[in-house]
């Protein structure tokens, strides 16, 4: 599944259906990203994506990464719009056979989604907004995944 | 044609979605008549990371418009 | 929280439980262990645990890793007694800052529990029933976090 | 002083749990008093990767055991 939303993303019911009916899995991975305060720094994070060419980009990255690893199945639910601190930014779950795997791919999907998914993130702050840019780690992260 | 700015492009031009009459004949052209009415968009849209995507497809180098919908500027990008 | 249990894991439950109330954590990664059908071989999978000893190892690794990759928190929750195919047999969470540190936190907690925590299992299946002990593999990928 | 067999150690034996009303002197007692009772048990307690808890901490080596409770013997462990 890939859905952005602009609710709450409810990360209980999310994990709990991406576990439920699998037989043959053994191992499930998640990563849930949070929108930080960063000490009151940020009272709001607003979240852009360009609907339908977003979700086209995150199936490929989906798509090469249930193939790499030899997913069972993949679900990356990402939130637009404004994003409160504590509230969950992006859930990403990957189902495989072994832990290995899932655990890796989560870790390759969150390197694509920080620096090559089409989403624009901007950071209100008591002293104004900045848009939030990959870092330079953020983008040697994603490289160590290119072939 | 429509014309579609995202992140801080946007907030640069002071609109996000914008649609031509007449579509330019290639990218350039595109580029210079944004520039055109307004220089600091213009310096933008080449600034470092900016990518197009045509008809939602990222597209490198010059491209005709010639039957294009949409043209999309994307400054560098950050999920998660 | 460190978590014995012989009652199925709500695993949506233990992971809003887990986010729930973050100003500052960035990254929640999750591993979820499922017993797998494997193909029908596999009725019923019995875990056994040293009542107090089990919690006790758990909290030192769980302690290593806190200090090891800077987490804000850390819970694991293992089921014993029977489990049933697609029941989750353990839940590891941990919260960072960042998404590096809280996803290598939870491969290296699921390293450690795979060779290290003081539980047996048993598999019940068509032809009978066998101890499963770790492999090779696992024994060298719980190496890995050695110094 | 009660002695635990875990995994397939408890099998090999048939028990998991036994009070002894003298405890012996040392591990090494323990363990040819077990492997007196029952040799098959004896061979397992001896066999590739069994730990020893005494009073819950793993113990290398020989150990003596005046005041101790509890003596575990681990099979090789593998939760998850």
């Amino acid at each position: 599944m890939i859905r952005l939303q602009t609710e709450p993303l409810d990360v209980g019911a999310l994990t709990a259906a991406f576990c439920a009916g699998r037989s043959e899995t053994g191992a499930v991975a998640t990563f849930i990203g949070l929108a930080r305060a960063e000490g009151g720094a940020t009272k709001v994070l607003e979240l852009e994506a360009y609907s339908g060419f977003t979700e086209k980009r995150i199936a490929e990255m989906v798509e090469e990464a249930r193939t790499r690893f030899g997913l069972h199945d993949v679900s990356v639910v990402h939130r637009i719009g404004p994003v409160a601190p504590g509230e969950a930014v992006v859930f990403v779950a990957t189902a495989a056979a072994h832990r290995r795997e899932a655990l890796e791919a989560c870790d390759h999907l969150m390197d694509y989604l920080k620096s090559r998914a089409p989403f624009w993130k901007k950071e209100h702050g008591p002293d104004g907004e900045r848009w939030i840019e990959p870092t330079g780690k953020d983008l040697a992260d994603a490289k160590r995944w290119d072939q | 044609m429509r014309v579609l700015l995202f992140g801080r492009l946007g907030d640069v031009a002071g609109w996000r979605e914008r649609v031509l009459a007449t579509p330019p004949v290639d990218l350039s052209a595109l580029r210079d008549s944004l520039a055109g009415d307004d220089p600091a968009l213009g310096e933008a849209l080449t600034g470092p990371g900016v990518q197009v995507a045509v008809d939602q497809e990222l597209t490198r180098g010059e491209r005709m418009l010639a039957g294009v919908a949409e043209v999309a500027f994307l400054p560098p990008m950050s999920g998660g």
